[in-house]
């Protein structure tokens, strides 16, 4: 039997372990009772430094609710096995880190090209290779939207709180469910090992997303086909007799495989990047502050967002009419909102812990009339409220 | 001089072979430039397979056939698929047997130069081995277009059939020629 | 045999700006290191004749503290690493130092294929049921039944027998130890480290604070009484049937025979193909 | 468009009509494979509604993908037994089924395929050993047997091979057996078998690759293969008592383990249930 | 020294062939690879030579290895390379990044094939040029060349060496299954003609010390490969000038990742290499790269004889990425077209560099044939027609 989530028993179950209130608990914790409670029911993983938290409550309550915890031989094998069960119908999900994350890029490309709803947890640390395995870090903002070969969409989501990731992770898979896409959650150490006070809520309060089914035999028959204009493909699970066939080679809207016609090529990949764009609205999501008014602009995501708020909040104490933009959806970037903004400030502060990713993606919208700067840190420690601070006033 | 070659047949004629001869000959032996590309589907016996020659006296710029001057065709798929994207008054060399079925009406509009020919059958009474079939054709080819000259194309034959079968290719090769100053005087 | 005072294998061999080591205290791996060291000593072996690699993991700290040339890369790759070093530099030795997480999880592959090759790397594996560096999580050598954090009920497959495995593959020398076996261990490795191919040398090594505390066995000397009970000699345990060897770990010499190495296959292959193309 | 197949062929229920001819070259092994597995499925009436057919890429991940007409998921290269794992996992009452090449399997795959036997998940894996990746043009793999001429050792193979059925059956399998193409019947009864045992079980089928092996280790005619494999079969009861040196460059086929261990899937929903009732969760 | 191909004279080879054969020239003498479809031919001609050179060729059991037994080989002073396609390429992301980090010289080649996941093998695309330049975790640089001709090929894979050695650092040499399967003329100089580098060493047991410092002020610190006596650790976590792990340090690891990031962008000018085409009065311009480039130059014959001032901008080096360049042209001209054989990728940073002073437009084709000259034109008028 495939659990969706929201059966009757599921959520009398959830309200029984979890009941309503507030815990105290990592941003790796909130993660996995997010994925909980979005009806996440598989999960296959290999131990890393900072994701391993979330494998180990995944593998402590799962089974609570009759999900399967599994631990593969490596992360490649773990990224397989939740593609697998996904066509089983069970919503699914991976955890790892950078390493972890780079290993996964070959079938990261396999779920995007065969529209497999899958959540990728990449709980950033400091690199490149090794680096600094216990500290926190933004390095693979553009690994996460470049990272697997070929011409691909993707959606990235990244929490600012430990809050934030238990709800953030459930907007992962509902997005990932609706669009059948994989969408990575670009976590970091920093809050993945922070513990906060976070409200679990009732489950009835979680709205969560199950995969369109197709509706007839006649449906099934195009796993991959746009049946009904939504871009978006039913999707036929293994099992139930449809006699689906799944590849991640070129194929027609019958799944079957045409590797050498170019026109199945260019039909089949500018649906998977036109499916996203004609759903952007249900994708995107950012928070503003101070944006009415103001002169300079800090965007910024991720864990570097709260210091950022905390610099714009005593900047404006000081009478500095400075805004902020913290995109919580990063690919695709919200780049017509940035440009609106553009328009009205004379200049852009981007503080992240790297040296310099999300800037690149804002240049892009961005005329050169205004100054656009960096606030970059990398080594592991968190950029400051007064790193910040000291930059608006600069400007 | 820009001139677009199109070779087309199934996997195990040679076809992929006689486009890399010819682009040598083009290259090694007269100076000329030339790039040779080709596709073939994954089987790697009796699929369709495909290959191009652009020839030139200057750097070849785009690398791919637009509009082939050339074109030989070893196969029926070959002959439909690829027969309307010749260029108006192309020459056109045709393995008369793989294709029974012509379209003439496009073969007039185009005012296509054709020779077709029984070539496997010639080349299996030439040497005793159908398998030289591709080499006679590239003597028949160089022989109507003189796109290359015969020394050249001769010295790339050599370096590219397995050793041991060199008089029996150049056979093949001269036999190619032989049947291509035939068909110029129109004796065929 | 004389041994050598432990200080005086430290002082020879040790990087005295990188002590003290990472290890906890009551970690097996130390002693195995010095196992190493005492082989490498004993043979009289120059440090600059010898390259260490190893993978990600605890026991993969070690060519860091040890002064020679040492190469720490990424997880489970260890093995491929040293076959570039191998076959660049045949004239050099390279002993891998890994863990069992590394070898046998997200290793295996290159494991099993780098002991097929028959490549010329004395593995010294650190085997100790657990992953120990992200907090003692299950690993494929984790008993049935034993605790880890991803596991918390127990865990439920079946483990790998890593130098079963190894002699199926085609290992020329596999042994396994504990580290309470200390001259036997130092002997195993002299004969791993002399002979050409692959050689393994296994040892099950207590980690007390990742998976000891787990499974009711928090110190060191608790692990080391329940190897003693878990272990048979594999002499003795020829003359036992399945059933009593179930839940046992066999200890002793598994294989020494004597295949030719990869390096010495791709000499002998370099001369033929000259001969095959007529240059010699 | 699909084409009209006019076949007396009874296994051609099983297959994809639409998706015929196969891409196989002529002479190739996989045929006989795809045959045997169709018979196996026949012959134990198994519902294809009840299967699930994993691949990943080569040759012989094409045998039953997308050829046979049943749930099948063509995945990337070497990974099938993984994906295998999560479909198993999901829908624990299905037989899941990986069908894919010695390169795929063994090759980059090895780690896979020798942790699920470890596992002693409930999969069926027939992997089909032909020697040679051949989709690639060619090149040595881990089973090339020693001395071999491919494109990549192009002096002769010094690496030797990997005796797959052996590591696997040291991993922990319920069920080892190896066949080539030239032992239909056999084939046929040992997928069966594997088929319904409990576990993990591998059928190693050693398999003619005319065109990419044969011709450069002169066999360029797939009889002139089928003829190398029966000549040089041992039966693995006469195998056991000979000595590596006799049984170099010889093929050992039969059963090589079959028994009962604890399986994968049902381990774990066991596990489960013992959480629900420790936790006082099961169904009320 | 005897070469097992013809050296000092032309050849009518295959790209794949001539990467191989210039990998050899260069002196590259450790190759390890596993199949794929379009990069085969590489391994196979690899397989062919490196043993009568007494260098090493050797399958590995996948990817991965292949790039781990290629930075093994460069530690023990070996010029090394590997080769393989997208999937592949996916697949050596960890240990790219490995690479950078240790500041290990090697050259990868990625015969570019159309993707995303195992998509079309045989067919040709650009769809991994952001993936090359970001496909790894963490900060980062390194060098990506894009070859467009098979001469090219062949001479791009030398410098390629050459580059990875003198900033010791990986780079990749992306190609395409257009490049690599074509036959063309190359002629292959004679072997005392090529200029090659090798390596910086320690000039002494005190520099050796310091494998990852910045001693010479060049931010390219001495390589003490191994075997040397000179007892050197290499890791890929953040370590210090000597190479000790120190994992927890945020200024060690500032000074040493932005030292990567430096070697590369302080030496922008000695490695970025580009081709102007009618470029001086153009008022559109055209910048490509690789196989596309080639419809690019007969397009813009094209456009000029229908009286459009086009000019063309033919990147050889598309990491590091010269924005002020782009900029400079941005001031030029009125438009930018970005022809791509993807849905938009190194248009992006087209788009950055012309920081909004000119228009850029994407002239997209994906399904594994080149853009034809005729398509471009046609895009390129359509466009100009619309303002």
């Amino acid at each position: 039997m495939i659990i969706r989530g929201d059966e009757p028993e599921q959520i009398d179950l959830l309200k029984k372990l979890y009941p309503k209130g507030n815990y105290f608990m990592q941003g790796d914790e909130a993660i996995a009772y997010g994925a909980i409670f979005a009806g996440c029911r598989f999960y296959a993983g290999y131990p890393i430094t900072p994701a391993s938290e979330i494998a180990e409550t995944m593998a402590r309550e799962l089974p609570k609710v009759r999900g399967y915890y599994i631990q593969m031989e490596d992360e490649i094998g773990s990224i397989a096995a939740i593609i697998g069960a996904s066509w089983t119908g069970l919503k699914s999900m991976t955890a790892t880190s950078g390493p972890g994350f780079s290993l996964m890029q070959e079938n990261l490309g396999y779920a995007i090209m065969t529209e497999t709803p899958i959540v990728v947890v990449d709980v950033q640390r400091s690199g490149p290779s090794t680096g600094q395995a216990t500290k926190g870090a933004q390095g693979d903002f553009f690994q996460a939207r470049w990272g697997t070969h070929g011409d691909h969409p993707i959606v990235a989501i990244s929490p600012i709180s430990v809050e934030d990731s238990f709800w953030e992770t459930i907007r992962a898979f509902n997005i990932s469910e609706k669009l059948r896409i994989p969408v990575v959650l670009l976590a970091d150490g920093v809050i993945g090992h922070t513990r906060e006070q976070i409200r679990i809520p009732d489950p009835e309060e979680v709205e969560i997303v199950y995969r369109k089914l197709p509706k007839n035999e006649e449906e099934a028959k195009y796993p991959f086909g746009d049946v009904d204009g939504s871009l978006i493909p039913p999707m036929p699970l293994f099992g139930h007799g449809y006699f689906t066939h799944v590849t991640g080679s070129t194929h027609k809207e019958t799944g079957l495989r045409d590797v050498y016609t170019p026109e199945v090529h260019i039909k089949l990949v500018n649906r998977l990047h036109k499916k996203i764009e004609k759903h952007e609205k249900d994708i995107e999501k950012w928070e503003e502050y101070f944006t009415d008014d103001m002169e300079i602009l800090v965007i910024s995501w991720g864990v570097s967002a709260r210091p950022s708020l905390g610099a714009v909040l005593k900047a404006r104490e000081e009478g500095i009419k400075v805004g902020l933009f913290i995109p919580k959806t990063v690919h695709p970037f919200p780049g017509k909102k940035v440009k609106e903004f553009a328009k009205r400030v004379r200049a852009i502060l981007v503080p992240e812990m790297n040296l310099g990713q999300l800037i690149l993606e804002v240049q892009r919208y961005v005329n050169d009339d205004i100054i656009l700067k960096g606030v970059n840190k990398i080594g592991g420690v968190p950029l400051t409220v007064e790193e910040i601070l000291r930059e608006i006033r600069g400007v | 001089m820009r001139k677009e070659v199109l070779i087309s047949g199934f996997g195990g004629q040679g076809v992929i072979l006689a486009s890399v001869i010819l682009g040598r000959a083009a290259t090694v032996y007269e100076g000329l430039y030339a790039v040779q590309t080709q596709s073939y589907g994954p089987e790697s016996r009796g699929g369709a397979s495909r290959a191009e020659v652009v020839i030139s006296d200057e750097p070849i710029d785009y690398p791919k056939a637009l509009r082939p001057d050339y074109a030989i065709f070893f196969s029926q798929e070959a002959y439909q698929k690829y027969l309307s994207q010749l260029k108006e008054g192309a020459t056109l060399i045709l393995e008369k047997d793989l294709i029974p079925h012509r379209n003439e009406e496009v073969e007039k509009k185009l005012k296509l130069k054709v020779y077709a020919l029984p070539l496997t059958e010639i080349a299996e009474e030439t040497t005793g081995l159908s398998l030289t079939m591709n080499i006679l054709t590239l003597g028949l080819f160089v022989a109507l277009t003189k796109i290359v000259s015969r020394k050249a194309i001769e010295k790339a034959v050599l370096d590219a059939v397995p050793k041991g079968t060199e008089q029996i290719n150049l056979k093949a090769l001269y036999k190619g020629f032989e049947l291509g100053e035939k068909a110029l005087k129109e004796e065929l | 045999m004389y041994l050598k005072l432990s200080y005086e294998i430290r002082d020879k061999y040790l990087r005295k700006d990188m002590l003290p080591t990472i290890f906890c205290p009551g970690c097996g791996i130390g002693s195995v290191l010095q196992y190493t060291l005492r082989a490498i000593d004993e043979l009289g072996w120059s440090k600059d004749e010898v390259v260490w690699v190893s993978g990600i993991g605890c026991s993969s700290r070690v060519p860091g503290f040890v002064d020679f040339d040492g190469l720490h890369t990424t997880h489970g790759r260890a093995l491929a690493f040293a076959t570039g070093i191998k076959m660049a530099r045949p004239d050099l030795k390279v002993i891998a130092f890994m863990g069992d997480g590394d070898t046998a999880a997200i290793g295996g592959n290159h494991f099993i294929h780098a002991i097929r090759r028959n490549l010329d790397v004395t593995v010294i594996l650190i085997n100790n049921f657990t992953y120990g560096m992200t907090g003692g999580q299950v690993a494929p050598t984790t008993l049935k039944g034993l605790r880890g954090t991803t596991a918390p009920y127990g865990s439920f497959e079946n483990p790998f027998d890593i130098a079963e495995l190894a002699v199926a593959a085609g290992a020329n020398y596999v042994a396994r130890w504990t580290v309470f076996n200390y001259l036997q261990g130092i002997n195993s490795i002299k004969k791993a480290l002399q002979k050409k191919g692959f050689s393994l040398v296994e040892f099950l090594s207590p980690c007390p604070i990742s998976f000891g505390r787990r499974n009711r066995m928090k110190t060191a000397p608790e692990l080391i009484k329940w190897y003693n009970k878990i272990t048979v000699p594999i002499s003795k345990a020829k003359k036992m049937s399945p059933e009593e060897l179930e839940g046992k770990i066999i200890i002793g010499e598994f294989v020494d025979r004597d295949r030719p190495s990869l390096d010495e296959e791709y000499e002998e292959y370099k001369k033929r193909a000259k001969k095959m193309m007529g240059w010699e | 468009m699909a084409k009209e197949i006019y076949t007396k062929y009874k296994m051609a229920k099983y297959l994809r009509k639409e998706a015929l001819p196969t891409a196989l070259c002529p002479g190739c092994g996989g045929g006989t494979v795809l045959n045997a597995f169709a018979n196996a499925i026949d012959q134990l009436k198994i519902d294809p509604k009840d299967l699930v057919v994993v691949s990943g890429i080569g040759c012989s991940a094409w045998i039953a993908s997308p050829y046979f007409l049943a749930d099948t998921l063509h995945t990337t290269h070497g990974r099938a037994i993984a994906f295998a794992t999560g479909v198993k996992v999901g829908l624990p009452d299905k037989k899941v089924v990986v069908i894919s090449g010695d390169g795929d399997l063994a090759g980059i795959g090895g780690n896979h395929l020798i942790h699920a036997a470890r596992r002693n998940i409930d999969i069926t894996v027939i992997l089909v050993n032909n020697f040679i990746y051949g989709m690639t043009g060619g090149q040595v793999a881990p089973t090339t047997p020693f001395g071999a001429k491919t494109t990549t050792t192009p002096y002769r193979n010094i690496e030797h091979p990997l005796n797959i059925a052996e590591v696997v059956a040291e991993a922990g399998a319920s069920y080892v057996a190896r066949w080539t193409t030239a032992h239909v019947y056999q084939l046929i009864e040992s997928i069966k078998k594997a088929l319904t045992v409990k576990g993990f079980s591998l059928v190693e089928v050693i398999s003619q690759c005319p065109v990419q092996f044969g011709r450069r280790n002169k066999m360029k005619e797939p009889a002139e293969m089928l003829r190398w494999f029966l000549k040089n079969s041992i039966p693995i009861s006469k195998a056991k008592k000979m000595s590596p040196e006799e049984l170099e460059g010889k093929f050992v086929i039969g059963e090589f383990v079959n028994r009962q261990r604890p399986e994968f899937t049902e381990e774990l929903n066991k596990l489960i249930d013992e959480v629900a009732e420790h936790f006082g969760l099961g169904d009320e | 020294m005897r070469y097992p191909f013809p050296v000092g004279k032309s050849d009518f080879i295959q790209g794949d062939e001539a990467i191989a054969r210039a990998a050899i020239l260069a002196g590259c003498r450790f190759y390890a690879g596993y199949p794929i479809t379009p990069a085969s031919e590489i391994f196979e001609a690899m397989a062919l030579y490196m043993p009568l050179v007494d260098g090493v060729s050797i399958q590995m059991e996948d990817e991965l290895a292949s790039i781990a037994a290629i930075i093994g080989a460069s530690w023990v002073g070996a010029k090394a390379m590997t080769a393989t396609s997208g999937p592949g390429f996916s697949l050596m992301m960890e240990n790219l990044g490995y690479a950078i980090m240790t500041e290990t010289p090697i050259v990868v080649v990625d015969v570019q094939r159309s993707g995303p996941s195992t998509g079309q093998p045989t067919l040709a695309a650009q769809g991994d040029v952001m993936q090359a330049i970001w496909g790894t975790h963490g900060d980062h640089s390194l060098i990506v060349l894009t070859p467009a001709t098979v001469q090219e090929a062949f001479d791009m894979t030398i410098r390629a060496f050459n580059l990875a050695e003198k900033y010791r650092t990986p780079v990749i040499l992306l190609t395409d299954a257009e490049v690599g399967h074509m036959r063309e003329r190359v002629n292959i100089p004679n072997p005392e003609d090529i200029e090659l580098v090798y390596r910086k060493l320690p000039a002494n047991e005190e520099e050796a010390k310091y494998p990852f410092g910045d001693i010479h002020g060049d931010l390219i610190p001495p390589m003490p490969i191994f075997g040397k006596g000179y007892r050197t650790y290499v890791t890929g976590l953040t370590h210090d000038e000597k190479g000790r792990p120190k994992t927890v340090d945020a200024e060690i690891h500032h000074k040493l990742i932005e030292r990567i990031v430096n070697k590369i962008e302080k030496n922008k000018k000695d490695i970025i290499d580009y081709e102007t085409f009618e470029l001086d009065d153009a008022e559109v311009a055209i910048v490509s790269y690789g196989i596309v480039a080639r419809s690019a130059i007969r397009a813009v014959k094209m456009l000029r004889g229908e009286g459009i001032k086009a000019g063309l901008l033919k990147l050889n080096v598309v990491w590091p990425f010269d924005f002020e360049m782009i900029e400079k042209i941005a001031e030029q001209v009125h438009a930018i077209y970005v022809p791509e054989m993807n849905l938009g990728q190194l248009y992006h940073l087209v788009k950055e560099g012309a920081n909004g002073k000119a228009r850029v437009e994407l002239i997209p084709k994906i399904g594994g044939e080149v853009h034809t000259p005729q398509e471009i034109v046609k895009a390129v008028k359509r466009c100009e027609k619309c303002i």
